[in-house]
C-alpha cells in the first residue's frame, strides 16, 4: 500500500497529532502540570493553524480509493474552519479556566478537536460512507459540548434538545441516503451516484431522497423549518460553545452540502433541488430576520440571526458554480469573524458579570467604550455596512447568486436584500441600546482577559480589512476555479 | 457718450445699497443719508445728461432723419440658457426708457431728500436708505433692460425692494401682513410674467426686445399659428406677460395689495406706489407694443381691464377716510387711463396718439401724484393721524403744504394750464378715436377722479378745524420736505407745456400735439362740474354728504369696502387654499404616506409576534415541523415538477 | 424492480412513520430514544434490501449499515448519558417539561 | 496612485479620523483643530481642482472624465477602484467641501462626545466625496452606503426629539432604497458587455459598450432610479426626510439636506439615465409625474408646518423634487438647471439648517407659533434667514433664482402637452414657496417680540459668522455670476445626451 497518498491528509494528520499529545498530556500530566493543558492546547493549535496556512497545499490526491479528497479549496474551508475554532478556544479561555462547573477543561479541548476532525473528514468525504461518519463525529460530540456546564439547567436541556434533534435528522439523513443508495446504481462515491443519476429520469423517490438529505444536512446549517432547535440551544449551550456551533460547524456544513448538492446531485439542479433550495433559502432567511427582531437575549438573538445568515450562504449553492463556491467560502470566512467579534464581546461581558440581555447593553459605551467599538463593528459586518468585510461578503454572494443570469434568482436576491433591512433593523437595535440609550450603564469598566483581547483583536482586524484586501477573495476564487470541475461538471 | 455713464447710472445706487447696507449700522444717521441723497443726487445728474443728450445732441447714433433710435449703449451676457437663449444684461436707450430714468431718479432724489425730514427720528434710519438705493437701482434697471428676460428679473427685484419698504416697520404686524400681501400677490402676477416669457422665447427663441419689436410679424410668424383653447399662442403669451404688468400696476382683479401698501412710509408710497413701480406694468405694455399691435384681442384685454378697474377705483376712491388710500385708489385710476389709451393706441386712427398719451400722462402723474403723497406725508407729519377726520381746516396752519396740495388736485383734476389736463386731455382724444364709449367711459372716470381729489381736500384743509389743534398746533414741515413739495407743484404746473409728442411717440417719430377743442372742452367742464359739486359738498360742514350716505347705504358700505374683494381673497386663500389644500396635503403626507411607511415595520414587527408559536420549546413540535418541512418539499417539488 | 422487493420496503417505510409517530406522540425520553433507533433501523433495512436486491454483486450497501448501527449505538448511549444529567437536575425525564427556553 | 488629485479627497478625511482617534476625547481643542485644519485642506483642495479643471478645459482638453486613474481592486469581477471627474463631480466636490467646512464652524460647540461626532462626521464625508469622485460603479455604491450609515448615530446620539425613531426610520428607508439600487447595479454589471468581452462596473466602458438590452433596462432603470430616488426624496419615498432632518443635529442637517440628498440626483442621471438610455426615453413619464407631484406636494405641506425644521425639510423635498424632474427632462438645458438647483439648494439649505440651529440652542425651541421678532434681538442672523428665504424663494442675484429659471426654461424645450402641463405646475411651486417662505419670516423675524425671555439672547458667535457668512457668498457668487458654472459643465453633458439621442432612434 502506498503511505504517500496520506499526505494528502496533512491537516487531519496535523489535527490528529495535537489531539493525541492533548489527550496524553491531559490523561497522564500531574495535578500541576495539568494546569498547562490550556497553554499547550492554544499553542499546539495555533501553530497547527499557522502551518496549514503557510505550507504549500500541493498535496493534491485522494486517499482510500476516492474516499478521500484534498482539494485547494478543501483545504481553505479548513484553514478558515480552524482559524475560527482557534478564536473560539482563545475567547473560551477565561471560562474554562473559571473555577466553579467546570470537572475536566481537558475534555472541551478534545471534544472540540475531535469535533473538528469529523468536519474535516465532512469537508473532503467524496463517499457517503466517510461523510456519515464524519458528520456523526462533528455533531455527537457537541451534544456532550453543550452539556458541559453541568450546574446550569439551561445547558442540559440545551444538550438534550440537541441530541435528540440530531439523531433524529442523522435517521432521516441515512433513509434519504438509502434512497439515493437505491438510485444509485451500487456506489455511494459522489462521482458514480452524479453519473447514475445523470442517466436516471425523474423519480417520486429521487424527490423524496433530495428531500431528506437535505433536511438531514439543513439540521446542521439550522435552515428553517429545519432550524427550530438553534435557539434553544444556542441559548442554553455555553456560550464558546454556542459561537462553536454557529460558525465552524455552520461553515463545515454549508461546504459540505455544496458539495453533495452540485458534485453528486448536480445532474438534477435545475429541474429539482434548485427550487427546494430556493424555497428554503427564502423562508430561513426571513424567518429567521422575522424571530431575531424580539429577542433580547444576546445569544438567543445571535441565534436567529445565525439563521438567517445561512439563507444568505446557501445563496452562494444556489448559484451551483465557482463563482457561487468563492463567494461561499468568502462570506463563511467574514462570518467567522464578524460573528465571533460579537459573541467574543457576548461571553466576555458574560463571563465578567453573567448578563446576557441586550438591555443591560445600555450606555454601554460609557464604561466600556472598547467593546462597544467592538461590537459595533461586528454589527455593521453582520449586517453588511461598508467598509466593512460584510459588505463585501454580501455584495459577492449577491453577485454569485445573479451570476446564472436567471430571472428567478434575481428575484430571489431582491428578497434577500429587502431582508438585509429587517436584519440592519435589529443589528441597529444592539448599536441603538449600546450607544444611543441615555440610561446610566449596568455594566461596570473592567478590562477583558487577555486572551479574550488578543481573541476580538483578531476579529476586528479581519472585520476591517478582509474586504479591502481582495487578495483573499482573489485567493478563494482561484482555488474554486481550478476545481469547478470536479464540482460543476455535472451542471453545466 | 460712451458705456461709462450708463454703467454708472446702475452703478452708483448698488453700490450705495451695499455701503449703506453693510456698513450702515456702523455709521451715523446723518452720514447715512447725506451719502444716500448724494448718492442719489448724482445719479439724478447723470440720467438727465444722458436723456438730455439722446434727446437733444441730434447725433446720428440717436436720431436719423426725425425718428430716434434705439441703442444698447451696453449688453453683457449673463447666463446662457442655450446657444441662442442667452441672458443678457445691458442698457437700452430710446424714448421711453429715457424719459424714465428722468421720472425715476428726479422723484427718488426729491424722496431722498424729503425723507430725511420725514424719517429724521425713526430707527433704522441707514436701512431705510439702503432700501431706498436698492430700489432706485432695481426700478433704473428695469426701465433700461434690453430685454425681457433682463426686465423680469428687476421686475423681482423691485417687487422685493417694495416688500422690504412696505414692511419698513417690521413691528407693526399690520405693516409686515401688507408687505407679505403685496410680494405674494405680485408674485401670483409674475407666475403669469413667467410663463408667458416662457411661451414667447420658446417660440422667437430670444428675448431681446429689439428684435421682437423691430419685427412683430416675424414674432406672430414664429408661432407658426400654433394655438391652444381657441386662441393662438401668442395672444397667450402677451396676454399672460400683461398679467404680470397687471400685478405691479394694480389692475383688477389683482389690485388688492396697493391700498395695504400704504402701511409704508408715505415718502416711499411717493416713489413706489404713486410714480415709478406701480407705472411699471404700463412700462411694459408700451415696450411690448408692436408686438401687443399683432395680436389685437391681448390689446382688446388691455383696455378692458384699464377702463373697469379706472371706474372701479374711482368710485372706491370717493368714499374712503384714509387720505392715503384715497391717493392709493386715484393712482390706480390713472394707472388704468393709461393702460386703457395704451389699449386703444392703434396706428390706424390717430396714429397712435395713445401711446404718446399715455406715456405723457405716466410722466406727468409720476409728478403731481409725488407731490400729492408728499403733501399727505407733510399732513400725516403734523397730525400724526392717516385719517381725514384728524384733520380739517389745515390751511391756514400749513399754507405750504396747502397750495402744494392744491395744485397737485388741480393738475390730477385736468384743470388747464396744469400738467394733467394735456395729458388727460390726449388720451380721452385717443379714446374718442377708437370709439365715443371709451371716450365717454373714461370722461366719466376723469369727472370721478376732480370729485373725489376735490372732497379730499376740502376735507382736509375746509370743512371745520379739528378741536386738538388747540392743544398742539400742526405747522408745515422743515424745509428738506418743503423744497420737494415746491419743486414738484413748479413742475406739475409747467409740465404740461412740454412739447411730449415730439419725444416719445409708438413709431419714434415725431407727432405734433395740438389740443381737440371738443375733447377738451367736454373734459374741462365735467372736471369742473364735479370740482363745484365737491366744493357745494364739502367746502363748510354740512350734512349733505351723510345724508346722500343714509341714502344709499349699501352702496357706500360697499364702495368703502371696497366692494369686498379683500374679503374675497381672504376666504379663497386662507379658507380653501390654506386649510383646505395645505392642510389636507399635510395631513395626507403624515397619515397615509408616512403610515405607509410605519405600516412596513409594523407588519413586521406583527408578523414576528404572530409566528412566535413556532419556537414553542417542545421538541416534539419541532420534530414534527422537521419531518412535516422535508415531506412537504418533497411533495411540493413533486407536484410542481412531475 | 421486481414486486418482492416492496415486500420489504414497505415494511421499513412503516417502522420509519412508526418512529417519527412515537417520537411526537410519546413523553418518556427513553420511549423516544427507542423509536429513533426505529427509524434508524428502518433505513438500515433499506439499505440492506436494496443491496441484496438490485446490487447483488457487491457488498456496499451492508458495509454501510454496519457502520450506522454502530453509529446509533453511539448516539444511543450519548443520549441516554445526557437524559440521566436531565433526570438528576429535574427528577423525571419528561420530554414536555423540557420547554423551559421558548420563543 | 497617491500622484493622482482625486484620491486626496479620500485620504484626507481617513487622516482626519486617523488624528482624531490620536486625540482624547476630553481635548476639545485638538479635535478642533484636526478638524479645521482638515476641512479647509479640503476646501482648499476643492478649489485647486476647479481651477485645474477649468484650466485643463480651457487647454482644449474636452475628453469625458479628466484626472482619469484606475487601479485593479477586485480582479475576478474585474472591479476597479476608478475615480476621474467631469465638471459635474467637480461642482459637487466644491460644495461637499465649502459645506463640510461650513459644518464644522456649525458643530462647534458639540457636545457630548465631540470626538465620536467628528469621527463619524468625517466618515460620512469620506464617503461622499468617495461617491463623487469613483466612476466606477462598485466603489461608488461602496461609497455611497458609507456616508449613509454615519447617519444613524449622528442623528441618533446627537438628535433631539424623536431621535431614535427618526435616525431608525431614515436608515432604514435609505438603505432600502439602495436595496433596490443594488439589484440594479448587479444586473447592469452582468449586461454591461455584449458576447465574449469582459464585463465590467465602470460607467464609461458600460456606456460606450451600451449592451443592456431593452427588456433588462426598463427593469433596471426602475431600480436604479427608484433607489436613488429615494435619496433624492421623491414622492412618495421621501417621509425619511421630516423626521430626519427635525430630529438631526445642525451640522448633520447641513450635511444631508446640503451633500447627501444630492447624491441620489447626481447617481440618477450619472447611472440610471447615463448608463440606460432608452429606458430613460420610455420611462421618464413615469418618473416625471412623481417628482412633478413632490415639488408641489412639498411646497404645499411646507406652508402648514410650524416647526423649523419641518418647514425646511418640506422645501427640500419640493426643491430636490425640482432637480429629479429636471433631470428627467432629458435636454441639456434642463440638466444643467438640475446641477444648478443642486449646488443652489445644498448651499442655502445647509444656510438655512445652521441658522435654525443657531437660533435653537438659543430659543430652545424651533415652534414658530412661540418666537417672533427675533430681527430686533439677533438682527445677524435674522438677516442671514432672510437671504436664505430670498435664495430659496428665488430672488435674483441668488443662487435659487438662476437654478429655477434654467429649469423651466430647459424643461419648456419639450414641446408636448404632457411636458408642458408639469412645467407649468413646476412653475407654480415659486409661489407658494413665497408663501411659505414669507410666512416663516414674518412670524419668525418680524412683527413684536413674542416671549420676553427671548430679549435677553446675544446674535452669533465668531464662527457662527464664519459658517454663515461662507455659505452666503457662495449662494450669492453663484447668484450674480452662473455662467461659469454653465462654462465648468458644458461639455458633461454631451456624452448623455448623446447617448440618449442614439437611443431615441
Amino acid at each position: 500500500m502506498d503511505y504517500s497518498q496520506f499526505g494528502a491528509m496533512r491537516p487531519e494528520l496535523i489535527l490528529l497529532g495535537i489531539f493525541l499529545i492533548v489527550f496524553l498530556f491531559d490523561t497522564f500530566a500531574g495535578e500541576k502540570a495539568r494546569k498547562a493543558t490550556t497553554p499547550l492546547t492554544l499553542v499546539l493549535f495555533g501553530l497547527g493553524t499557522v502551518a496549514m496556512w503557510i505550507l504549500p497545499d500541493s498535496f493534491e490526491g485522494s486517499v482510500f480509493g476516492g474516499m478521500y479528497v484534498s482539494t485547494h479549496t478543501c483545504v481553505w474551508i479548513k484553514n478558515i474552519l480552524n482559524v475560527g475554532a482557534f478564536i473560539v478556544l482563545l475567547q473560551s479561555v477565561k471560562w474554562i479556566e473559571s473555577p466553579d462547573d467546570i470537572v475536566r477543561k481537558g475534555e472541551f479541548y478534545e471534544l472540540l478537536l475531535v469535533t473538528l476532525f469529523g468536519m474535516y473528514l465532512m469537508i473532503s468525504a467524496r463517499h457517503f460512507l466517510l461523510f456519515v461518519i464524519g458528520l456523526e463525529a462533528a455533531s455527537l460530540p457537541l451534544a456532550a459540548l453543550a452539556a458541559f456546564s453541568k450546574k446550569k439547567y439551561e445547558s442540559h436541556e440545551a444538550a438534550i434538545k440537541y441530541i435528540m434533534t440530531a439523531v433524529f435528522s442523522s435517521a432521516i439523513l441515512m433513509m434519504g441516503l438509502s434512497f439515493v443508495y437505491g438510485l444509485s446504481g451500487g456506489s455511494l462515491y459522489f462521482n458514480d451516484i452524479a453519473l447514475a443519476l445523470a442517466s436516471s429520469s425523474m423519480s417520486g423517490l429521487l424527490l423524496c431522497a433530495l428531500a431528506f438529505v437535505l433536511a438531514g444536512l439543513g439540521f446542521k446549517l439550522s435552515l428553517v423549518p429545519f432550524h427550530l432547535w438553534t435557539a434553544d440551544v444556542y441559548q442554553g449551550a455555553p456560550t464558546a460553545v454556542t459561537s462553536y456551533l454557529s460558525v465552524v460547524s455552520k461553515g463545515a456544513a454549508a461546504f459540505a452540502f455544496f458539495v453533495i448538492f452540485t458534485q453528486c446531485f448536480g445532474a438534477v439542479y435545475a429541474d429539482a433541488w434548485e427550487w427546494m433550495l430556493y424555497a428554503v433559502i427564502i423562508a430561513t432567511i426571513t424567518v429567521g430576520n422575522l424571530f431575531a427582531m424580539r429577542q433580547k437575549n444576546m445569544k438567543r438573538f445571535m441565534a436567529f440571526s445565525s439563521v438567517s445568515q445561512a439563507g444568505y450562504i446557501m445563496l452562494g449553492v444556489i448559484a451551483g458554480n465557482a463563482i457561487g463556491m468563492a463567494s461561499m467560502l468568502f462570506y463563511i470566512f467574514v462570518y467567522v469573524v464578524s460573528n465571533l467579534g460579537a459573541f467574543a464581546v457576548i461571553s466576555s461581558i458574560e463571563n465578567e458579570t453573567g448578563k446576557l440581555s441586550m438591555d443591560d447593553y445600555r450606555g454601554l459605551h460609557k464604561s466600556n467604550p472598547w467593546l462597544s467599538f467592538a461590537m459595533t463593528l461586528a454589527m455593521f459586518s453582520l449586517a453588511g455596512i461598508p467598509p466593512f468585510a460584510g459588505f463585501f461578503s454580501k455584495i459577492l454572494i449577491f453577485t454569485a447568486a445573479t451570476s446564472t443570469g436567471s430571472m428567478a434568482l434575481y428575484m430571489l436576491v431582491l428578497i434577500a436584500l429587502i431582508n438585509t433591512i429587517i436584519s440592519l433593523y435589529y443589528y441597529l437595535l444592539v448599536v441603538k441600546a449600546m450607544w444611543i440609550s441615555p440610561d446610566e450603564p449596568v455594566i461596570p469598566a473592567y478590562r477583558s482577559a487577555c486572551t479574550e483581547r488578543v481573541a476580538l483583536w483578531l476579529c476586528v482586524a479581519g472585520i476591517v480589512f478582509f474586504g479591502l484586501v481582495s487578495p483573499i477573495y482573489q485567493g478563494i476564487f482561484n482555488a474554486s476555479v481550478s476545481d469547478a470541475l470536479a464540482f460543476f461538471g455535472m451542471i453545466h | 457718450m460712451g458705456v461709462t455713464l450708463p454703467i454708472l447710472i446702475l452703478a452708483l445706487p448698488i453700490t450705495m445699497f451695499l455701503v449703506l447696507g453693510l456698513g450702515g449700522v456702523k455709521m451715523p444717521r446723518k452720514m447715512a443719508g447725506v451719502l444716500g441723497i448724494l448718492g442719489m443726487g448724482t445719479t439724478a445728474v447723470i440720467s438727465y445728461w444722458v436723456a438730455f443728450t439722446y434727446f437733444f445732441s441730434g447725433e446720428a447714433a440717436y436720431i436719423v432723419d426725425g425718428v430716434r433710435q434705439q441703442v444698447q449703449m451696453f449688453d453683457v451676457t449673463w447666463l446662457a440658457f442655450t446657444q441662442s437663449l442667452v441672458v443678457k444684461i445691458g442698457f437700452l436707450l430710446d424714448p421711453i426708457s429715457a424719459m424714465m430714468l428722468v421720472v425715476i431718479t428726479t422723484i427718488s432724489f426729491m424722496v431722498h431728500l424729503y425723507s430725511w425730514g420725514y424719517m429724521e427720528h425713526e430707527p433704522g434710519f441707514q436701512r431705510y436708505y439702503a432700501f431706498l438705493s436698492l430700489f432706485s437701482f432695481s426700478m433704473l434697471g428695469l426701465v433700461v433692460a434690453t430685454n425681457i428676460f433682463q426686465m423680469y428679473i428687476f421686475w423681482e427685484l423691485v417687487g422685493v425692494s417694495s416688500y422690504l419698504l412696505i414692511g419698513f416697520f417690521y413691528k407693526l404686524p399690520s405693516a409686515v401682513s401688507a408687505s407679505k400681501k403685496a410680494f405674494i400677490v405680485t408674485r401670483f402676477a409674475d407666475l403669469g410674467f413667467l410663463i408667458g416669457i416662457l411661451i414667447l422665447s420658446f417660440y422667437t427663441d430670444t428675448f431681446n426686445f429689439i428684435d421682437m419689436t423691430n419685427n412683430p410679424q416675424g414674432v406672430l410668424a414664429s408661432t407658426g399659428g400654433a394655438t391652444f383653447m381657441g386662441a393662438s399662442v401668442l395672444t397667450w403669451a402677451m396676454v399672460l406677460i400683461f398679467t404680470g404688468g397687471m400685478g405691479k400696476s394694480a389692475m383688477m382683479p389683482l389690485h388688492i395689495w396697493l391700498p395695504d401698501a400704504m402701511e409704508g412710509p408715505t415718502p416711499v408710497s411717493a416713489l413706489i406706489h404713486a410714480a415709478t413701480m406701480v407705472v411699471a406694468g404700463v412700462y411694459l405694455v408700451a415696450r411690448m407694443f408692436p408686438v401687443y399691435l399683432v395680436v389685437e384681442t391681448s390689446l382688446v384685454f388691455v383696455s378692458v381691464i384699464g377702463a373697469i378697474t379706472a371706474f372701479y377705483a374711482a368710485v372706491v376712491a370717493c368714499t374712503q377716510i384714509d387720505i392715503k388710500r384715497v391717493l392709493a385708489f386715484s393712482t390706480i385710476s390713472q394707472i388704468a387711463f393709461m393702460m386703457t389709451s395704451l389699449g386703444v393706441a392703434w396706428p390706424e386712427l390717430h396714429d397712435g396718439l395713445g401711446y404718446m398719451a399715455s406715456m405723457f400722462h405716466l410722466f406727468t402723474h409720476a409728478m403731481f401724484k409725488a407731490l400729492l403723497f408728499l403733501g399727505a406725508g407733510a399732513l400725516i407729519h403734523a397730525v400724526h393721524s392717516n385719517n381725514y377726520t384728524a384733520m380739517g381746516g389745515l390751511r391756514k396752519y400749513m399754507p405750504i403744504t396747502h397750495w402744494t396740495f392744491l395744485i397737485g388736485c388741480l393738475a390730477i383734476a385736468g384743470i388747464w394750464p396744469f400738467s394733467g389736463f394735456f395729458s388727460k386731455d390726449e388720451m380721452l382724444a385717443a379714446m374718442f378715436a377708437q370709439h365715443w364709449f371709451w371716450g365717454a367711459w373714461m370722461t366719466m372716470v376723469a369727472g370721478l377722479t376732480a370729485f373725489y381729489m376735490f372732497r379730499l381736500y376740502y376735507l382736509i384743509f375746509w370743512w371745520e378745524e379739528n378741536p386738538h389743534y388747540k392743544e398742539h398746533k400742526p405747522h408745515d414741515a422743515p424745509w428738506q420736505m418743503s423744497v420737494p413739495l415746491i419743486f414738484l407743484a413748479a413742475v406739475s404746473c409747467v409740465a404740461g407745456f412740454i412739447p411730449f409728442g415730439e419725444f416719445v411717440t409708438w413709431n419714434r417719430a415725431p407727432y405734433h400735439i395740438h389740443i381737440e377743442l371738443p375733447v377738451a372742452a367736454t373734459s374741462l367742464t365735467v372736471a369742473v362740474l364735479a370740482i363745484v359739486l365737491a366744493t357745494v359738498m364739502y367746502a363748510k360742514k354740512n350734512p349733505i354728504p351723510t345724508r346722500l350716505k343714509d341714502m344709499m347705504p349699501g352702496l357706500w358700505m360697499a364702495a368703502h369696502r371696497r366692494f369686498y374683494w379683500d374679503e374675497i381673497y381672504m376666504f379663497v386663500t386662507h379658507k380653501i387654499i390654506f386649510n383646505g389644500i395645505c392642510r389636507g396635503i399635510a395631513w395626507f403626507d403624515r397619515h397615509v404616506i408616512d403610515a405607509t411607511m410605519d405600516g412596513f415595520a409594523k407588519v413586521a414587527q406583527k408578523t414576528s409576534y404572530a409566528i412566535r408559536g413556532l419556537q414553542s420549546g417542545n421538541i416534539q413540535l419541532y420534530v414534527l415541523w422537521y419531518f412535516a418541512g422535508a415531506v412537504l418539499l418533497a411533495a411540493i417539488t413533486w407536484i410542481c415538477l412531475l | 424492480m421486481d414486486l418482492s422487493i416492496l415486500w420489504y420496503l414497505v415494511p421499513a417505510a412503516l417502522m420509519f412513520a412508526c418512529g417519527v409517530y412515537g417520537f411526537i406522540t410519546r413523553k418518556n425520553l427513553i420511549a423516544i430514544l427507542i423509536s429513533l433507533e426505529l427509524m434508524l433501523n428502518a433505513a438500515d433495512l433499506n439499505f440492506v434490501v436494496f443491496n441484496r436486491y438490485l446490487f447483488p454483486g457487491q457488498m456496499e450497501g451492508m458495509v454501510f449499515t454496519l457502520f450506522a448501527i454502530a453509529i446509533a449505538a453511539a448516539e444511543t448511549a450519548l443520549a441516554i448519558a445526557i437524559i440521566i444529567n436531565i433526570y438528576r437536575a429535574m427528577g423525571n425525564i419528561d420530554i414536555r417539561e423540557i420547554t423551559k427556553m421558548k420563543f | 496612485m497617491f500622484c493622482n488629485i482625486l484620491i486626496w479627497f479620500v485620504i484626507i478625511p481617513i487622516v482626519m479620523m486617523a488624528g482624531l482617534g490620536l486625540c482624547r476625547g476630553k481635548s476639545i481643542g485638538a479635535i478642533r483643530a484636526v478638524m479645521v485644519v482638515g476641512s479647509t485642506a479640503l476646501l482648499g483642495l476643492a478649489i485647486w481642482l476647479c481651477c485645474e479643471f477649468l484650466r485643463l478645459r480651457g487647454a482644449g482638453d474636452a475628453s469625458e472624465m479628466l484626472f482619469t486613474g484606475s487601479w485593479m481592486w477586485y480582479a475576478p469581477f474585474n472591479i476597479h477602484l476608478a475615480v476621474g471627474v467631469d465638471g459635474i463631480s467637480v461642482l459637487m466636490l466644491l460644495l461637499s467641501a465649502v459645506i463640510v467646512f461650513a459644518g464644522t464652524f456649525a458643530s462647534w460647540k458639540i457636545n457630548p462626545l465631540p470626538k465620536n461626532f467628528f469621527l463619524w462626521f468625517c466618515l460620512l464625508s469620506t464617503g461622499v466625496f468617495g461617491f463623487f469622485i469613483s466612476i466606477d460603479i462598485f466603489t461608488m455604491f461602496m461609497f455611497y452606503e458609507v456616508a449613509l450609515i454615519p447617519m444613524y448615530l449622528l442623528i441618533g446620539v446627537w438628535g433631539t426629539g424623536r431621535k431614535e425613531y427618526s435616525a431608525m426610520k431614515l436608515t432604514l428607508m435609505l438603505m432600502g432604497g439602495s436595496a433596490f439600487l443594488m439589484l440594479g447595479l448587479l444586473g447592469i454589471y452582468w449586461h454591461s458587455a455584449p458576447e465574449g468581452m469582459p464585463l465590467t462596473w465602470n460607467i464609461l466602458e458600460i456606456s460606450h459598450n451600451s449592451a443592456i438590452d431593452p427588456s433588462w433596462q426598463n427593469l433596471l432603470f426602475c431600480l436604479t432610479f427608484v433607489g436613488f430616488g429615494v435619496l433624492g426624496a421623491m414622492f412618495p419615498f421621501h417621509t425619511w426626510s421630516p423626521d430626519g432632518h427635525a430630529c438631526a443635529p445642525t451640522a448633520v442637517s447641513m450635511l444631508h439636506a446640503g451633500v447627501l440628498m444630492k447624491l441620489g440626483g447626481y447617481g440618477c442621471f450619472r447611472i440610471a439615465i447615463y448608463l440606460l438610455p432608452q429606458a430613460a426615453n420610455e420611462l421618464a413619464w413615469i418618473f416625471i409625474i412623481l417628482t412633478g407631484i413632490s415639488i408641489v406636494y412639498g411646497a404645499f405641506s411646507a406652508c402648514v408646518q410650524t416647526d423649523l425644521k419641518y418647514i425646511n425639510a418640506y422645501s427640500s423635498v419640493s426643491h430636490c423634487g425640482m432637480v429629479l424632474f429636471a433631470i428627467l427632462m432629458l435636454n441639456t438645458t434642463a440638466m444643467t438647471g438640475a446641477i444648478l438647483q443642486m449646488l443652489s439648494h445644498g448651499l442655502m439649505t445647509a444656510l438655512f439648517f445652521a441658522l435654525i440651529g443657531m437660533i435653537y440652542g438659543r430659543t430652545h425651541t424651533r415652534d414658530i407659533r412661540q418666537m417672533g421678532g427675533l430681527m430686533k434681538i439677533m438682527p445677524y442672523l435674522g438677516v442671514c434667514y432672510m437671504i436664505a428665504g430670498f435664495a430659496s424663494l428665488g430672488l435674483p442675484g441668488l443662487s435659487g433664482f438662476v437654478a429655477e429659471m434654467t429649469i423651466f426654461f430647459g424643461s419648456f424645450e419639450d414641446a408636448d402637452l404632457f411636458h408642458r402641463c408639469f412645467v407649468i405646475a413646476a412653475t407654480c411651486s415659486i409661489v407658494i414657496t413665497a408663501v411659505y417662505i414669507l410666512r416663516v419670516v414674518g412670524k419668525l423675524l418680524l412683527g413684536p417680540v413674542q416671549d420676553d425671555h427671548h430679549l435677553a439672547l446675544t446674535d452669533a458667535s465668531w464662527f457662527e459668522r464664519l459658517s454663515t457668512v461662507t455659505l452666503i457668498v457662495c449662494i450669492a457668487g453663484i447668484g450674480c455670476f452662473p455662467n461659469w458654472i454653465n462654462e465648468t459643465i458644458q461639455f458633461s453633458f454631451h456624452p448623455i445626451i448623446k447617448a440618449i439621442e442614439a437611443a431615441a432612434l
